[in-house]
């Protein structure tokens, strides 16, 4: 079992966090007529939540801990595939496949050192913010804030269901440790954009990293973000377009081509990377290259698969999109075999 | 027990359906339809449309605001433009654009919003509609409908294209209990007396109206007649039908899956007010968002049953 | 005759002037508070605070959308977010801005919309904030203010700051009769009583405070005793004082200068319904955008005055 | 007295056009408390509201009308800078400096041959479209509806004032001619797509043009509508961004420099110019440019002065936006006799 749990500097060196008020309440999950008794089969069964990996808990005394190796990455991110199709299967609903093609830049931003948080003090002012704009793939961030410690893995099964604060979209108020409610496509920018702002005025070093989907693009309000970020140059935020092709009614050629991203965001005076987003190797190289830069924005265009790790299965299904919808069991039991 | 399983109504279509359904149908008649879309027809059910008349089908991409505006910019040019969206991103994402682009010019565009209320379950807040009449009503000459079940919606659906001017429909997710099975005689502004009756009235729309009838059920039982009236349009209300209510059966519940604020409580409400003073209970959201959660928990727990119309009907009784 | 001269009150500051002024004043007691704006703190008053704390105030240009989730990502980081605009930029535009990045996470936003109401005249209905308390008030959680003069709105600028959670103010354009000469004890959902009265209350905000102590003037002239409350917060609102009103004076006018839908109005009949069923009547907008002209004008045209106060009481007193 | 007007070439053929159903009701100015005898006094000398000029009649019936010279529309041009100063004042409210900058390009569509429309026949289906998204402008739309014979000169003097459909923004529903209700920034060109779009569908040849401020770019529906203008490539929309350096609350550079619009632009799929925009001559030939171009929408980016023909006085009054207040009527005389 992985259980990685970064210390953050500032708590190693004496400072103190401020702890959330609220405390975090995780009910077990409920029962419903609504979803056949098998839908709970892969967390029913007994079989572990999570397929433990061989990392061992890391030194965080020595502060060495959370730049991962690029297979450790990889290992952490099989394990988030797997928790990002049985928990949205066993929710029969939600967005494995908006989910699944974020996952190695929600790994390497949470496990390969380019984030500050504290697990166990999620309300630590001088924290990095992670903000997923496409709130929809939240599975994909529940599996990684799990992983991390957040809370336990086991809690995965309650996603979307009532009375859980994993609900089907993400929740600051109900979930220590999300730092944006979304759901409402093209807001994240923004937001990352006043947390970045507030660490400014604090003269703190927080850094805010937004996740945006491709057909969210379209929202006219992170076209605003983009160019009032640049005002700002604002060197602590970077955002992350996942380009996995596709929205909710077909391929973005088809609904809204917005064409080369990197093309139309450099004259908005970003500075902007376009790498292959599911190979880790090229998402943290080019997050090392946007920790690099402090003098502007950074926009790293990620182009991915929707639905990345299981593709077969989506063609297999006629449908390579597979907007919104779970797994049936029977091809998840499929899916998690062919992961493993 | 399901919703509308005591007063014996069976599950029918979605609203969102039977509107896709109906639309589809009135597109070769209805030539100068149009529809606008957000890259949600799926879920709103405009798809069928689309596919019929792809040469009157656009799809904007996930931008409501633009959607909004371009529906404007063809119904300011002859259209009848159909505009759908989820109840929460028409209504809350393009405001001002319905404000200024649709209601200030009075322009002929049907504004069409799914998955209203909290019975849409999973998805949780970020994707209700629960404030979306409220906003919908406070556009000056909007015509608000909220029908109910899906013979109510298709006849809405053909009254809404009729209506000369800007229309807000409110459709539901989930399957609706079939109120009107032998059809339904819907006119705009026109509330429809479901079930006649002297002690109370229960007024309710959408969702509420089965739970409405299952709650008159349950009253009967205990010996009260009840008058239940679906009012299936907010704007403009019937306000006969509430005066009427007011004065012969002088207590009234009015029940429906919104916002306390600025929904048909309070229009009723004022009616009541200036018309026929008389007391009033409300069963509704109240105020406050919900969360995620199966449909029918959600309408649990947070009230929207007929156990509470029945519960506020005994307060007025008692 | 001017608004407030019938009752002997002298023209003041505007309420945007003031808040503007008490905004600034506050700034450094109050160091985690910053501004955002939309390119109209020359307008809306935010401009003095800007100047005085440069570093704490942003200006994203014309992009209200932007500015609101701005403001909520600034509060969720700690400060005290103030976003101000024209009440129908703010409200309208950023609607979906306000129900996502601020009021669903609860954060402490604090909303300002000037330019409120038909009093700003000459610009005309697109600039014209005549439905915001109805979408404010429709948003969970968020508490909605609208002071009637300077004194009162720079204790309720306070106020503001001092609540923790999501608020909205609303600010008129125009210079506002002084109803408040000797400080204003303001407290947010606690009504103000101004004059007391047994025969009929009359519940007003904003700008038609003024107008109602003028009515009040005038009808105790006619040998009416008028009791007359300054209903500054719409939500929370003071169900204790209009239960009050409704028991003790059997009959309420209520005036505002907004919609009738969701406004003052639809708030004290839900409280009446439920409480004190009496006769209420109305002074309002009604469902129409205004046009342009010169201010007085307009309130006289659209019935925004304290004779149609006066009607409406007689109404109810005859 | 400049009296143009076109007549479309589908009424000379014999097609009729619907008249729209509102008739044009204008009332007389109104005196009020609230402004002063002074504020009148440009109407009320019997001064004529439009200097006259030697342009004749044109002749309609051979439909060569409206290609007016660049001459002939460098005249209609001052008038219309005069009657903005005029009506402005008059009012003692509005936005005469964001109206002069727009004054070539208004004048150069109504007068220079671009646009179809029928001035006692507003409603005419197949007419091109002219929407102003700037709507607070609106005082160079009303100058230019008059001489163009929509509404007589004298109603000029209505701007603003109680009854008059010649309202401080524009309303489609008041004044016939008027093709969008503007006011709230960023929302023309979508309407604009929409009329284009409608076009589309009914198969006629009707074009739309839009204009829109250099600050309201930061309106991201404005972004929107690029996107999908290019998606639909509507080769029937023109776009004009009046880029005169200043917004609201100071110059772009200082509240929202977007830098090179056409650099931005570009990518969005869009063909896009960059001209002087106070040049009739730029204006005219960047108009027939993007006439000879069909296939996908087309934008001007105009740069401009705001407060045009009247700078020298802005600069005295050491406000070069002059944003949204009239000229008093001293500086509104020195204005006329300078444009004269
Ligand atoms: C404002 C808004 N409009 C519409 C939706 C409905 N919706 C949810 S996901 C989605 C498609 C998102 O596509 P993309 O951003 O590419 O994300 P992906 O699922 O491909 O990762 C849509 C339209 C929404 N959530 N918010
Ligand atoms: C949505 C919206 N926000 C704010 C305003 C207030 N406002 C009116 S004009 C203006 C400045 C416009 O600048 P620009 O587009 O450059 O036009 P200019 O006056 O320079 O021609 C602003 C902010 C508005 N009318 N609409
Ligand atoms: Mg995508
Ligand atoms: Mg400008």
């Amino acid at each position: 079992m992985i259980r990685v749990r970064r210390r953050p500097r500032s708590v190693l060196s004496g400072r103190k966090g401020t702890p959330r008020s609220e405390s975090l309440q995780i009910r077990s999950p409920e029962k419903s007529e609504v979803w056949p008794e098998s839908y709970y089969g892969i967390f029913l069964t007994g079989e572990a939540l999570v397929a433990s990996t061989e990392i061992s808990q890391l030194d965080f005394e020595k502060n060495e801990g959370l730049k991962l190796s690029i297979d450790e990455l990889k290992q952490i991110a099989t394990t988030l595939r797997k928790n990002i199709i049985k928990m949205t299967t066993a929710a029969n609903s939600g967005h494995p496949s908006s989910s699944l093609s974020a996952v190695e830049v929600v790994t390497a931003l949470y496990f390969g050192g380019f984030m500050n948080y504290d697990a166990k003090n999620p309300g630590w002012p001088e924290r990095d913010r992670f903000v997923l704009s496409k709130g929809h793939a939240v599975p994909v961030l529940y599996a990684a804030m799990a992983e991390a410690g957040f809370f336990s893995e086991d809690q995965l099964s309650t996603l979307r269901k009532l009375g859980s604060p994993l609900e089907g979209h993400p929740n600051l108020k109900r979930l220590p440790g999300i730092e944006a409610s979304t759901g409402s496509l093209g807001q994240g920018l923004s937001i990352g954009l006043g947390q970045a702002l507030a660490a400014r005025v604090d003269k703190t070093s927080s850094k805010v990293f937004v996740v945006i989907g491709d057909g969210e693009m379209g929202e006219g309000q992170i076209w605003e973000a983009l160019a009032s970020a640049a005002k700002y140059k604002v060197g602590n935020l970077t955002a992350i377009i996942d380009q996995n092709g596709y929205q909710q009614t077909g391929s973005t050629k088809e609904v809204l081509d917005m064409g080369d991203f990197q093309k139309k965001i450099e004259p908005f005076g970003w500075h902007v990377q376009t790498i292959s987003g599911n190979s880790m190797e090229e998402v943290v190289e080019a997050l090392k290259t946007a920790e690099s830069i402090t003098d502007r924005p950074k926009m790293i265009v990620s182009k991915t698969k929707k639905g990345d790790g299981i593709l077969p299965l989506l063609e297999e299904a006629g449908d390579t999109n597979f907007h919104g919808k779970p797994l049936p069991p029977a091809m998840a039991e499929k899916a998690l075999a062919m992961l493993s | 027990m399901a919703l509308g399983e005591a007063s014996g109504l069976k599950l029918g279509q979605a609203t969102r359906d039977a509107f896709g359904d109906a639309l589809k149908d009135l597109g070769s008649e209805y030539k100068d339809v149009v529809t606008v879309d957000g890259d949600v027809g799926n879920s709103t059910r405009t798809e069928p449309f689309a596919q019929a008349f792809p040469d009157r089908a656009f799809n904007v991409g996930i931008a409501e605001s633009n959607m909004v505006s371009v529906a404007g910019g063809l119904a300011s040019s002859g259209k009848t433009s159909v505009v759908a969206s989820f109840a929460a991103f028409l209504l809350c994402n393009a405001y001002d654009q319905i404000r200024m682009s649709v209601a200030f010019p009075a322009l002929n565009v049907k504004l069409v919003g799914s998955h209203a209320g909290i019975s849409i379950g999973e998805d949780g807040p970020s994707q209700m509609g629960i404030e979306d009449v409220a906003l919908a009503c406070s556009l000056p000459g909007v015509v608000v409908m909220v029908p109910c079940d899906a013979v109510s919606t298709k006849a809405a659906t053909k009254a809404m294209l009729d209506h000369k001017g800007p229309t807000y429909l409110r459709l539901g997710r989930p399957k609706a209990p079939a109120v009107y099975q032998g059809g339904c005689d819907f006119e705009i502004g026109k509330a429809i007396t479901l079930k006649k009756g002297d002690d109370i009235t229960l007024i309710a729309n959408g969702l509420m109206v089965p739970a409405a009838l299952d709650a008159a059920t349950e009253l009967e039982k205990k010996g009260h007649s009840v008058r239940v009236i679906d009012m299936h349009t907010v704007k403009p209300i019937d306000e006969e039908a509430i005066i009427a209510a007011a004065k012969e059966t002088g207590k009234i519940v009015v029940a429906e899956e919104h916002l306390s604020h600025g929904g048909l409580g309070s229009a009723v409400s004022m009616v009541v007010c200036e018309n026929s003073p008389v007391p009033v209970a409300f069963v509704n959201l109240g105020d406050t968002f919900a969360e995620s959660g199966d449909g029918d928990g959600l309408l649990e727990k947070y009230g929207l049953t007929s156990n509470e119309i029945v519960k506020a009907a005994e307060g007025l009784l008692s």
